[in-house]
């Protein structure tokens, strides 16, 4: 494996991270390593780990039952497995958006925005219509929703309700933000303003994002981890990544000869 | 920020674990009553227990008294009623949810299904008085009886059955009519196949609500007292929940003990037919 | 092309297919028919002598009425001694079976392993299939001599035995339909969740109840309306006293219990006293109706968003 | 199905009273261990619903804890429907209070028509005699569409029907004595068959005097809360064999099995009597 | 739009065919024919209506509710929307495979193969087991299956579903193949292996594959349609397609700009 040497501005670290469902060992010794204010992508065929991996950085991975870890992950150098450690508090500064949106149903626009917010008691000491603006607006939603934020969020678009649950995850002010194939189910035009807010998100977050689109990552990312059957074959700078592979199977993957 | 972000306040990890402690007790609330009902059948009922019990038609000791009629009254009511309200039931899913649409006729018919399904069944009692012993003159016999109760449980049996027809993935139908399949015919190879677990479930679900009911077979006149077994459709019958009922009131405390006895015949049976439906489910969701 | 296939091809205009299609189809249309003539014949059941008994009482009288007697001197047909009653036990039952059945299914769903929910779901499951003729005497020998020791006034035949009884019947019903609406909600919901930093018990009330809300309340609704229509319960628990009363613990009657009462009775048939359980069915029926027709609503309602 | 025991075979339909029915149940269940091809079924329609099948010719037989109504007896002559009543048993009502009352042992039937009239005052043990203490009444009786409250209310109150109607009522005597056994001011009348059930559990009150007991019952002493039992039989079905066996064998047995279910059975010769009314085959 | 002068040999042509699901248009008059021996390849961004275009081959389109189509669709010159044509005889000649695998779960792999002549009747008529083992034969599945005839077809792998869903399709001896996405759930050695089938295939059918993998296109059609928001930007050679794109948005899509 090449490329673990940016440890230095890591903001998230993983060290000898394996994970099992029930008997079934899905990743296998991961190391590596997130900087702030840079993307990080994940990139790899299907099934072969990146979800589960991503998950394992804010414990979701856990919320699933006979799933288990091994190994460890350093949020600012802190171990966010230590016993001591509130997996609740760190899946707030560890945000995290999936590949299917999913705004709460019985909410509305705005309260999905602050659900965070208000799930924690924190309602009550801000100021959340400004919250929600700068959110949506964060989220490039502000204009097209803010004159019906009392609907519901389900009655928006594919794309808007992916803005809707980007926003959402912004109002709780995570540190890194998670992406699981955020633009898998949206067509190109909201492909496109996603990555723009994404280009937009990274100048104060930490974010990664896996993709199954090999254009998508050497577009948006500075780091590209390439993962195989649970092994994080190749990581290091998307640029050399998809110029000069170190790996056989990088340069299969990524010229389509699969997957 | 940071302390914000510092995790779940105390009372919100106080609410949350009270929360769990009020649910824990409600699971332990709904078992405790289960446990304390069954306990009292057992300890009532399970002296009378014996295969002469099983064997015997009623009477007036309680030492003699015997279940053989109901027994045989319950198994004849119970095939009668699967009889009618199966095949119609189904049938009536299928069409809903292969057939309608959207369309006004579909919509009439499921407003009806779930109102019926909300009828006291006693009020299912005045219908089969009316309908069945009355008009029809088929007087108080076990065809009467089941046409009653398959009036009051085909509700359950539609729904369940919509329910798992519901379920089956587009993906299979679509498979089904890609290879030439007429609709038909992918609703019998493909679409009832797969569905068949749920409808099961649906169908003994009902089963056991019918196999308990008493108001209704009240209603139509079936407290009676039986000593030979059904001999057709138009025999007079007596069944376990009417065998209960007609002992419980009475005097002698030998008559508490054969009834709680019946009690625990009709939740063998019962406990029989959902073994039964979880033995196919299992054995059809592995596929 | 091969063989089978021009045989295929053959086939394909076959005037049996068709005509076996629209058969079938004829045949599903017609024996979708039975619930719609279920509800005309329970509609005629009820309403033909009904409408006999409104020759005789005047129908304001019977649905204003406080004093139902019919079977005594003098007779006076207030149905509402009868109504009371009714809901004066499902109202009860209610308040058992919602909570500790929410609670339940909560459990089941939210916090159980699986390993645990299959063994405990069926489990409750059983307690549906009790006849209700064993909660009577459980509510008459079991539950009233403890709220005797609590509430020395009661009466031994009262409304709370009844309705705590009506309700522990109606405990499964609401654990294991919300339990199934609960885990229908999808996964990515109570992800979303998580990931927002909500804990269990957060993720239960705000997401996971709110989006399984129309299965939640139709499994309320089956019970209220089990509730409302439950007979030998109330027959066995409750007493045969009509009285318009909301003290849960003096001896009532149920519109369900007279009507048993009076099948089982003295009364000679065609008797305008015999008629009285018509126009109290057709009461039963009619609030049963309502009342569903209500939950439609909601539960459409609060589906749609 | 040609029928063992006797070779008799047919289908006997009986309906009618719930009082009644413990001494059918009990003839129906001797009279078919010796004919198993005669099919009995006994019913529980209560004596007017009885009378309703009875008149139309759907059953054969009707258990009576009245006589039959004049309203009852038009509608069976509208049908063509000829029938013989048979005197079978006596039911004596019994007033009981719960053992632990010191106190009542006897009541008169003015001071019963005192509690139990219609618009009765009556709410403490006080209102009733002076010496007794003042404490609340509970009152219980079965339920108004049962005939042991026709009977008694037309016995006490002197007209059918008539009756308070704050008293805890049920259908089912069973929990009457329940009612009566939790409660130590309770009150109630049942049948007398219930009480020689739970004797240990209850005080059985003398009414103007007199015990309730199998000769009291019988001879009429026991005024007026004893009352005759009936069965109505189809002469029609009376022609037919297996009826004609059965209430035969009903008369002749009724002595002993009515005793057994705890009603009072008529004197021996009155049996006999009944039977040589029967129309000859 | 460019390309369109293959009608010559073409086993199926497209003449002005629009669709709509509902009011929603989804595709706007398309034109292309379908050349018999020859992979087309279907590509585009999600959304554009690649599966709405091939499910109006076989009148799969229809089967939706709500769904219609405007336009002509000739196999072998006859207009398969033709009143007195039968849909289902459309079906059994038009063959299809999904993205999906669906095997019957109720069914063994045996009653899969055939289910297609099950259900017409024909399955009395012939030789069953012969069939079977053709089709699993031409899917490249039996030699890993032939021991376990008897066993549901569920219990296989993702790729050998998808094998034996094609064996399912080739049983009723279609005349056209479509594929929508086959391989897109598959790993990269099932995917190798159906490409490897396609080409055996292509032998003796007229094959119609939509793929996301724009690699896959150009590896194994002929003739490529490019679809953007319904419409069929350019159709045509594949080689010619993939070199020198005459549309600017066909350019931009294969180069990885948007998708
Ligand atoms: N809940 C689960 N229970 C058991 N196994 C699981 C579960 N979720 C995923 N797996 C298995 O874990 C492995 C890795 O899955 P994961 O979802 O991480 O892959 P992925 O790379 O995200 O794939 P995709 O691109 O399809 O999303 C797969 O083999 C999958 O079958
Ligand atoms: N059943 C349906 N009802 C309504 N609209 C639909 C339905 N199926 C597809 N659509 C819409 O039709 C358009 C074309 O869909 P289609 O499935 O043909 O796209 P596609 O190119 O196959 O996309 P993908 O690559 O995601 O499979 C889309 O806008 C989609 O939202
Ligand atoms: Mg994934
Ligand atoms: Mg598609």
């Amino acid at each position: 494996m090449k490329g673990t040497d940016v440890t230095e501005q890591a903001r998230v670290s993983i060290k000898n991270l394996s994970a099992w469902f029930g008997e079934h060992q899905v990743l296998f010794d991961i190391n590596a390593s997130i900087r702030d204010k840079w993307v990080t992508a994940i990139i790899g065929p299907s099934g072969c780990g990146k979800s589960t991996f991503i998950r394992c950085l804010n414990r979701m991975h856990e919320t699933v039952p006979g799933a288990r870890m091994k190994g460890r992950v350093l949020l600012d150098d802190e171990d966010i497995y230590k016993s001591s450690v509130d997996p609740v508090s760190i899946r707030r500064r560890i945000g995290m958006v999936f590949q299917k949106p999913n705004p709460f149903p019985t909410m509305s626009i705005f309260d999905n925005v602050v659900a965070g917010l208000r799930l924690s008691g924190q309602a009550r000491r801000v100021n959340l219509n400004e919250i929600v603006e700068r959110c949506l607006k964060q989220a490039a939603l502000w204009s097209q929703v803010k004159d019906r934020l009392k609907e519901p969020g389900a009655g928006l678009s594919g794309g808007q309700q992916q803005r809707l649950c980007i926003a959402r995850a912004l109002a709780v002010e995570p540190e890194v933000l998670l992406m699981d194939e955020p633009c898998s189910a949206l067509d190109p035009a909201a492909t496109q303003r996603i990555e723009d807010l994404i280009f937009e998100l990274k100048k104060n977050y930490a974010i990664v994002i896996v993709t199954h689109n090999m254009q998508q990552a050497s577009r948006i990312s500075e780091h590209t981890g390439f993962f195989l059957n649970g092994e994080l074959v190749e990581f290091g700078e998307t640029s050399q990544i998809f110029t000069t592979p170190g790996d056989k199977r990088t340069e299969d993957y990524i010229t389509g000869r699969f997957g | 920020m940071m302390d914000q972000a510092k995790g779940q306040s105390r009372a919100r990890k106080i609410k949350a674990r009270l929360f769990y402690l009020a649910c824990l007790s409600a699971i332990i609330i709904s078992l405790g009553a289960l446990a304390v009902l069954l306990t009292d059948m057992f300890i009532r009922g399970f002296g009378s227990l014996s295969l002469s019990f099983l064997t015997s038609f009623p009477s007036r000791f309680p030492a003699k008294a015997g279940i053989k009629s109901a027994i045989f009254g319950t198994i004849w009511m119970m095939s009668l009623t699967a009889l009618f309200c199966i095949p119609i039931g189904i049938s009536t899913a299928i069409f809903l949810e292969e057939y309608t649409g959207n369309s006004r006729l579909a919509a009439f018919i499921k407003i009806n299904i779930s109102n019926l399904a909300g009828v006291p069944s006693i009020v299912y009692g005045f219908l089969g008085l009316a309908v069945f012993v009355r008009a029809l003159s088929f007087n108080r016999s076990v065809l009467s009886g089941s046409l009653t109760l398959a009036l009051l449980v085909m509700p359950i049996v539609i729904v369940s059955s919509q329910e798992a027809i519901r379920v089956v993935p587009r993906a299979l139908r679509e498979a089904s009519y890609a290879l030439g399949g007429t609709r038909w015919q992918t609703i019998r190879r493909v679409v009832l196949p797969s569905s068949f677990p749920g409808i099961v479930t649906g169908v003994i679900l009902a089963l056991s609500r019918a196999i308990g009911e008493t108001a209704p077979l009240i209603m139509i006149g079936a407290l009676t007292f039986i000593a030979f077994v059904p001999d057709g459709p138009f025999s007079e019958f007596t069944a376990l929940p009417i065998q209960i009922f007609n002992w419980v009131p009475r005097p002698q405390a030998g008559f508490h003990q054969v009834a709680a006895a019946g009690v625990l015949v009709l939740l063998g049976i019962i406990f029989f037919m959902n073994g039964i439906a979880s033995i196919i489910r299992n054995r059809f969701e592995r596929h | 092309m091969s063989k089978i296939n021009a045989l295929s091809r053959k086939s394909k205009h076959g005037p049996k297919r068709r005509w076996g299609e629209s058969a079938i189809h004829a045949l599903l249309f017609l024996l979708s028919m039975v619930p719609i003539i279920t509800t005309f014949g329970i509609i005629y059941a009820l309403f033909a002598e009904t409408f006999l008994f409104f020759q005789e009482v005047s129908i304001i009288k019977f649905l204003t009425g406080t004093v139902w007697s019919p079977l005594l001197v003098p007779k006076q047909f207030g149905i509402l001694p009868l109504v009371a009653g009714t809901l004066l036990v499902t109202a009860g039952a209610i308040l058992i079976a919602v909570p500790i059945g929410l609670g339940s299914a909560i459990f089941l769903s939210e916090y159980a392993s699986p390993r645990t929910r299959r063994i405990i779901k069926p489990l409750i499951e059983i307690l549906a299939g009790i006849p209700t003729v064993v909660y009577g005497y459980m509510a008459l020998l079991f539950i009233s001599p403890l709220i005797q020791k609590v509430f020395p006034q009661a009466n031994i035949f009262n409304a709370a035995a009844a309705a705590i009884a009506v309700g522990v019947m109606t405990v499964p019903m609401v654990a294991s339909l919300s339990e199934d609406a609960m885990s229908a909600v999808p996964a990515g919901l109570r992800e979303a969740a998580y990931a927002l930093g909500a804990n269990r018990a957060e993720v239960a009330t705000r997401v996971v109840v709110p989006a399984a809300a129309s299965g939640i309340v139709a499994s309320f609704v089956l019970a209220l309306s089990r509730a409302i229509g439950e007979t030998m319960i109330v027959m066995l628990a409750a007493g045969a006293t009509p009285r318009l009363t909301a003290n849960p613990l003096e001896s009532i009657q149920t519109i369900t219990a007279y009507i048993v009462q009076v099948s089982l009775g003295e009364t000679p048939w065609g008797s305008m006293e015999y008629k009285t359980i018509f126009a109290a069915g057709s009461v039963l029926f009619i609030m049963t109706m309502i009342m569903n027709l209500v939950a439609t609503r909601i539960t459409r309602k609060s589906r749609r968003i | 199905n040609a029928g063992d025991g006797k070779g008799l075979s047919g289908q006997v339909k009986i309906d009618g009273s719930s009082t009644v029915y413990p001494i059918t149940e009990a003839v129906s269940e001797e009279f078919q261990n010796e004919n198993r091809g005669v099919h009995v079924t006994v019913g529980l329609s209560g004596t007017g619903g009885g009378f309703k099948k009875f008149a139309t010719g759907e059953t054969d037989i009707s258990n009576a804890s009245r006589a039959m109504k004049d309203e009852e007896k038009a509608e069976a002559k509208e049908n063509g429907i000829k029938y013989l009543e048979l005197k079978v048993a006596f039911d004596g009502l019994s007033i009981l209070v719960n053992p632990d009352n010191g106190f009542v042992d006897d009541l008169t039937s003015a001071e019963l028509k005192k509690i139990w009239n219609r618009g009765s005052r009556v709410k403490t043990w006080r209102d009733i005699r002076r010496s007794w203490p003042d404490r609340r009444i509970k009152l219980f009786g079965p339920g108004t569409d049962s005939g042991t409250f026709d009977y008694f209310t037309k016995a006490i109150n002197g007209e059918e029907d008539v009756s308070r109607a704050d008293y805890t009522a049920s259908e089912d005597d069973n929990t009457l004595v329940v009612g009566v056994a939790g409660d130590k001011d309770a009150l109630g009348y049942f049948g007398y068959a219930y009480y020689m059930e739970n004797r240990d559990k209850l005080k059985i009150v003398a009414v103007n005097g007199v015990k309730p007991n199998i000769k009291t019952i019988r001879s009429g002493k026991y005024a007026p809360l004893s009352r005759p039992l009936f069965i109505y039989v189809n002469k029609k079905s009376l022609k037919r064999k297996d009826v004609r066996a059965y209430v035969e064998f009903y008369l002749k047995n009724a002595g002993e099995l009515v005793g057994e279910t705890g009603y009072v059975p008529l004197g021996p010769d009155e049996y006999e009597e009944q039977i040589d009314r029967l129309p000859k085959p």
